[in-house]
């Protein structure tokens, strides 16, 4: 089985490479926009506390739970199929996977970013201001940086839960490396020997993330 | 297209069991997984060097792989050695090992945000290790990591999920068969964001009651 | 025909397959576009799979070529979109598809939702038990554990006709096996052509003489209310049955599984003409 | 001509609390006054309404002549008017010059070099100019608060307020922040600020304020103050100051 | 008799930076000894390794008679030598009164009753026994470093260290700490004290301990330290603090 099994990942290699492109680009557009949208939610949820908005807190928060109390799976069938029915708007399956893992990731990066800020020295916001810093100036120049070293951690645990979690894209139709996976496993009955190079795959994929973040957190919290 | 609400109603009793389900793999699996994390914690807290590795191998091959795939390993690999464990138990045992490595990041985050002076001040006052451990880092580790580890017993119950895969007949497994025989996708999945809204929200909700709790200092009244 | 232009997904689909009111005829729609959208199955061998070099074929796979090729003139203008099982009919409904050709069992419930047209295969369902197993008959299976695949026209069957058997269901057809194997149930019940051809391969296994239900027609399927395509496939598949399109389809996928003296009709259904 | 500053029957309420209750004060300008008080009075709260980092609720706050509400343009009220605090307050993530230029440059668009030449002096004068590409997590307290100072002086404001600027140095550095404050006194600028060393503000101070409970309980000049302050809460509030200076030698032994 | 405390040749090293360096020193039975000296100097590190917080390199460390290494018991010297450190540190998930009882009854496995009783008895010395179950946030910093004192006081050791005790405290509450330590001190307990608070030094000492890198600079009796140190390094020292008290009035205006 030792070389019959080495000689099927050596054919399949092209297929199971394919889908690993698919899981990586969509993993990577997805945290890109996770992160994008992370920030802007944390920074709004901020700044929400701050100015007593109670509508925009009550917004952000509503999003929040949402994706947070109902499942990536439902959200893509819901926007996959449902929005040409319900809009006539059709999303690719592979930007609406992005826009559905980002939607979800951007409210779980979004959580850290805010509580990255909340727990940063009131006085550097007021230091900022009392220099005649603008909100965004602040933000940008003065919060962000350093909450940076609290997000970024946490952040990237949720980039490895975005790839693992990508895999749910097979359901509107994303071929990604799990689907080819099995589409091998089918044909082949060779289960073992997929899901170990599957497991193989995504520890390599995401453990230099985890080691990363634990560098930087051990490199910021001397710093 | 048309909403059958009567499909719904005949499907609820199905539906409530399947609730049931989800809430015992998860009630059990995070039981078993704070066990975990307490122990290793623990194992780390105590600085033996090749225990403290065994920790950090684990934990990270824990959180780096999807549990979908754990799980496959421990239903359909460990009979071809002997061991065959019914899905429920396969269920529990690959969200402990998922849950387990995740809690234990969280209770080690704990134990790092004790400050060093807590723990010299119960020295300062005799304490044994074990005795420290137990009545001051422990305690206040717990305290200041209640949130992250609320979230994390949320992110696990939604995990609950991916266990449909080995037919343990929780809310997907219930949604997937209904679908897949009746084609009623819509209400089957309109049922399933409804029941994980009403099982999840209070608990996240509760979260961030917590959360608001411990930033007005964590303590007493 | 083999089609060695590696399958687009649905990832580059640009638009819509149609608005369901369109003024103009649904087939100018597809000829317009000059491509036939047709989600199928990527992982159920023989019906649709990927093969060594990663082309997508099968049973349901390769009439789907065909079909491009008699609409379109070229069988490289089809697209496939990869279904699983519970997307097949929302991808219908939402326009994402012209046509599914995966495996889709004809059944009331279904028939409501989706226009189906005449079909190209059958099904029979049959059990499968281990050789030293105590079970002769289908019924002897009724305290014991019964294993199906989610879904499948067996799933359908036993849950509406015995709601008190206990089914363990699993996703894929290679978990419903390995779970037989690993002995987590006593029975698989199966469309009977993947059961024959996995008791060749695999000996120490037994099928049931026993059929579950009536054989059941698989037929493609289209949006509900789209009659033009379904003629133009009632059509189309009609005319394949003069030049005997399936048997060929069947000689290369299905002959090789099974024992010898199978009778192909007991798996296709030529001409889109079925017959109790 | 109106005063700098002026405040008149001015209120600032947290929830339920009446934290500022009628502040009536005038500021002169190159006047230099020091608030005292106990702990939790309205002291910071008092600063920090006066450059806007928290909004009154009522009465009238005046900036050279202009009337400052909820609407006003705070940024550039900020840039007129420079703020220490007790905890430095640097940007760890940037070094002593980015520090200081980071108002002049992104707030006040001035030309790079003539802020670099300004930022310069001004470490100069401190006495540490050779800290200048330093990050703040390489300098003690007292060498932070300096900094602070500079980051806010380099804004060319025209009053600068302190918020118990030495409270959280070492005593041994206490003395090289205030040097500086006395610098900043003797060259006539308008300072109000909030200590806890009475030495200082008798030294220091041109007028003392002597708040309790969210009001102006007294005001006079240092030497009255100090040696004869005539209202109880005073009185009591300099009583504890003295109580370590006044402790009599142990008897024992 | 020998000492309570004896050090001889006593240093300890962090990394490369030898922060004790040869330090001998005897401490009598119900002897009050201050050390002061620069930030940096090495005091506190002094004091944590008298109960073996840090351990020592070099030379010897004597407890009542007996040596202490790196294998000694620690934890019951640590009984016998109290602890309170700057910043409190309290149990913040435990009552005043659990803060107390953890050390008599956890480690010291006391009866539950004598236990309370004298917790009672030294919160009522220090003017906190109504607030015997209130949770340490609840506290003013001058109230939880009184709590601190109990505690450590409630396991009767027979010396006790305290690090700069009122240096975290607002000035008001400075005021109760030192008057717990002069109490502490009237009653012949022995007593190490690191503090900024030249006053309180010069009032409870019976020796002052001058220490500047590492080493023990100069020791004295207080009145001859602070009029007339023989140091150059230790007047220096003592006008910066002095600096704040002398500072002359502004001539401007
Ligand atoms: N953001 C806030 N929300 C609610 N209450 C506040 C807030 N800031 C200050 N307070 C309250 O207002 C009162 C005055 O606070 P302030 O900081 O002005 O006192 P202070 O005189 O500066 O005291 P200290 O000498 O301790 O600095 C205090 O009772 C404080 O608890
Ligand atoms: N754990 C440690 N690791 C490395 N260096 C240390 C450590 N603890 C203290 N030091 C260094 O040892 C020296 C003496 O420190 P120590 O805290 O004893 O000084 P101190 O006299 O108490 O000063 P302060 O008045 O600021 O409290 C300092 O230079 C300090 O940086
Ligand atoms: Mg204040
Ligand atoms: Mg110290």
């Amino acid at each position: 089985m030792a070389s019959s099994g080495l000689e099927l990942l050596w054919v399949s290699a092209p297929q199971l490479a394919k889908g690993a492109w698919e899981t990586l680009s969509i993993s990577a557009a997805s945290i890109f926009f996770a992160s994008l949208g992370g920030v802007l939610y944390g920074v709004l949820r901020n700044l929400a506390g701050l100015w007593s908005k109670r509508w925009l807190d009550l917004t952000l928060r509503i999003y929040l739970e949402a994706f947070r109390a109902i499942p990536v799976l439902v959200w893509l069938y819901l926007l996959f199929f449902g929005l040409p029915i319900f809009l006539g708007v059709s999303v690719p399956s592979f930007w609406c996977a992005v826009l559905v893992l980002s939607l979800w990731g951007a409210s779980e990066v979004g959580e850290v970013v805010r509580g990255g800020l909340q727990s940063l020295p009131r006085g550097q916001r007021e230091a900022g201001l009392a220099i005649g810093l603008s909100t965004p100036q602040l933000y940008a120049e003065v919060l962000l940086p350093q909450a940076l070293k609290r997000i970024m951690p946490p952040t990237i645990n949720v980039y490895t839960r975005i790839i693992k979690t990508s895999s749910l894209a097979v359901l509107i139709g994303v071929v990604e490396v799990i689907k080819v996976g099995q589409q091998i496993i089918e044909r082949t009955y060779e289960s073992l020997l997929i899901y170990g190079f599957l497991f193989v795959f995504f520890f390599l994929l995401c453990y230099p993330l985890s080691a990363a973040s634990r560098v930087l957190e051990r490199r910021w919290s001397h710093a | 297209m048309s909403f059958d609400w009567n499909f719904v109603l005949s499907t609820l009793p199905a539906f409530l069991k399947a609730v049931g389900v989800t809430l015992q793999v998860g009630a059990i699996a995070i039981g078993t997984s704070l066990l975990v994390a307490l122990c290793n914690a623990a194992l780390l807290a105590c600085r033996v060097p090749l225990l403290q590795v065994l920790v950090k191998v684990y934990v990270e091959v824990a959180r780096n792989t999807p549990l979908l795939i754990q799980l496959f390993f421990i239903y359909f690999a460990l009979p071809s050695v002997g061991i065959r464990i019914s899905g429920f138990a396969s269920a529990v045992i690959a969200m402990t090992f998922l849950g387990g490595a995740y809690l234990t990041e969280v209770l080690r985050a704990g134990v790092e945000a004790v400050p060093r002076a807590q723990i010299e001040s119960g020295l300062a006052i005799g304490l044994s290790r074990w005795q420290l451990l137990c009545h001051v880092i422990l305690p206040q580790a717990g305290l200041l990591s209640l949130p992250a580890l609320f979230a994390n017993f949320i992110f696990l119950l939604k995990e609950t999920t991916v266990v449909s895969a080995v037919a343990v007949p929780e809310i997907l497994y219930t949604t997937k068969s209904y679908i897949a025989l009746y084609y009623k996708t819509y209400e089957m999945l309109a049922v399933m964001a409804a029941l994980c809204v009403l099982l999840f929200l209070p608990l996240s909700l509760l979260l961030g009651y917590l959360e608001r709790r411990l930033q007005h200092g964590q303590f007493g009244s | 025909g083999n089609n060695n232009e590696a399958p687009k997904q649905a990832a580059s689909e640009p638009q819509p397959a149609a608005e369901a009111a369109a003024p103009q005829g649904y087939l100018d729609k597809i000829r317009e576009r000059d491509r036939l959208i047709v989600g199928v199955f990527s992982d159920k061998p023989p019906f649709g799979f990927v093969n060594e070099k990663g082309e997508y074929v099968g049973f349901d796979t390769d009439i789907a070529k065909r079909f491009a090729k008699d609409l379109l003139g070229d069988e490289k203008k089809v697209e496939f979109v990869v279904v699983e099982p519970a997307s097949r009919i929302p991808f219908l409904q939402s326009d994402k598809v012209d046509l599914i050709l995966a495996n889709m069992t004809v059944t009331p419930e279904r028939a409501e939702a989706v226009d189906f047209t005449n079909p190209n295969l059958r099904v029979a369902v049959q059990a499968i038990v281990a050789e030293d197993s105590a079970v002769r008959r289908l019924d002897d299976l009724a305290d014991k554990t019964t294993i199906v695949t989610t879904g499948t026209t067996a799933d359908i069957w036993l849950t509406q006709n015995r709601p008190d058997w206990k089914l363990l269901k699993f996703e894929k057809n290679s978990e419903s096996l390995q779970a037989l194997a690993n002995g987590r149930g006593d029975a698989y019940a199966q469309d009977n052509l993947v059961l024959f051809s996995w008791a060749k391969q695999n000996p120490g296994y037994r099928v049931l003489e026993d059929k579950l239900g009536d054989e059941a027609p698989i037929a493609p399927a289209v949006k509900k209310g789209n009659i033009e395509l379904r003629n133009w496939v009632d059509e189309d598949l009609a005319k394949l049955g003069e030049e005997q399109f399936l048997l060929k389809l069947y000689d290369q996928y299905v002959r090789p599984e099974l024992a010898d003296d199978t009778d192909p009709d007991s798996v296709i259904v030529e001409g889109g003409k079925w017959q109790e | 001509m109106s005063a700098l500053i002026e405040l008149s029957s001015f209120s600032k309420r947290f929830g339920d609390s009446q934290v500022l209750d009628g502040i009536d004060l005038r500021v002169e300008r190159g006047e230099v006054v020091v608030i005292l008080g106990p702990s939790g009075c309205g002291k910071s709260t008092l600063l920090r309404c006066l450059n806007g980092l928290e909004l009154g609720q009522g009465g009238s706050l005046r900036f050279a002549g202009r009337e400052l509400g909820a609407d006003a343009d705070w940024r550039e009220v900020r840039q007129r008017i420079g703020m220490v605090f007790q905890s430095y307050q640097l940007f760890p993530h940037k070094t002593v010059l980015q520090n200081i230029l980071l108002g002049p440059l992104k707030v006040q668009k001035r030309p790079l070099a003539e802020a670099v030449a300004q930022a310069e002096a001004l470490l100069a004068r401190v006495g540490l100019l050779d800290k200048r590409d330093a990050w703040p997590r390489e300098l003690s307290g007292g060498q932070q608060q300096r900094i602070a100072i500079v980051r806010a002086l380099c804004m060319n404001p025209e009053v600068m307020l302190f918020d118990e600027v030495t409270a959280a140095l070492d005593p041994e550095m206490v003395k090289e922040v205030l040097e500086v404050i006395l610098g900043l006194a003797e060259s006539g600028m308008t300072l109000l600020i909030v200590t806890h060393e009475m030495a200082f503000a008798r030294a220091v101070a041109d007028r003392i304020l002597f708040m309790d409970g969210g009001v102006i309980a007294e005001q006079n000049d240092p030497e009255s103050f100090f040696s004869n302050p005539r209202t109880a809460r005073a009185q009591q509030f300099l009583e504890k100051f003295s109580y370590v200076e006044n402790l009599p030698r142990r008897k024992t032994r």
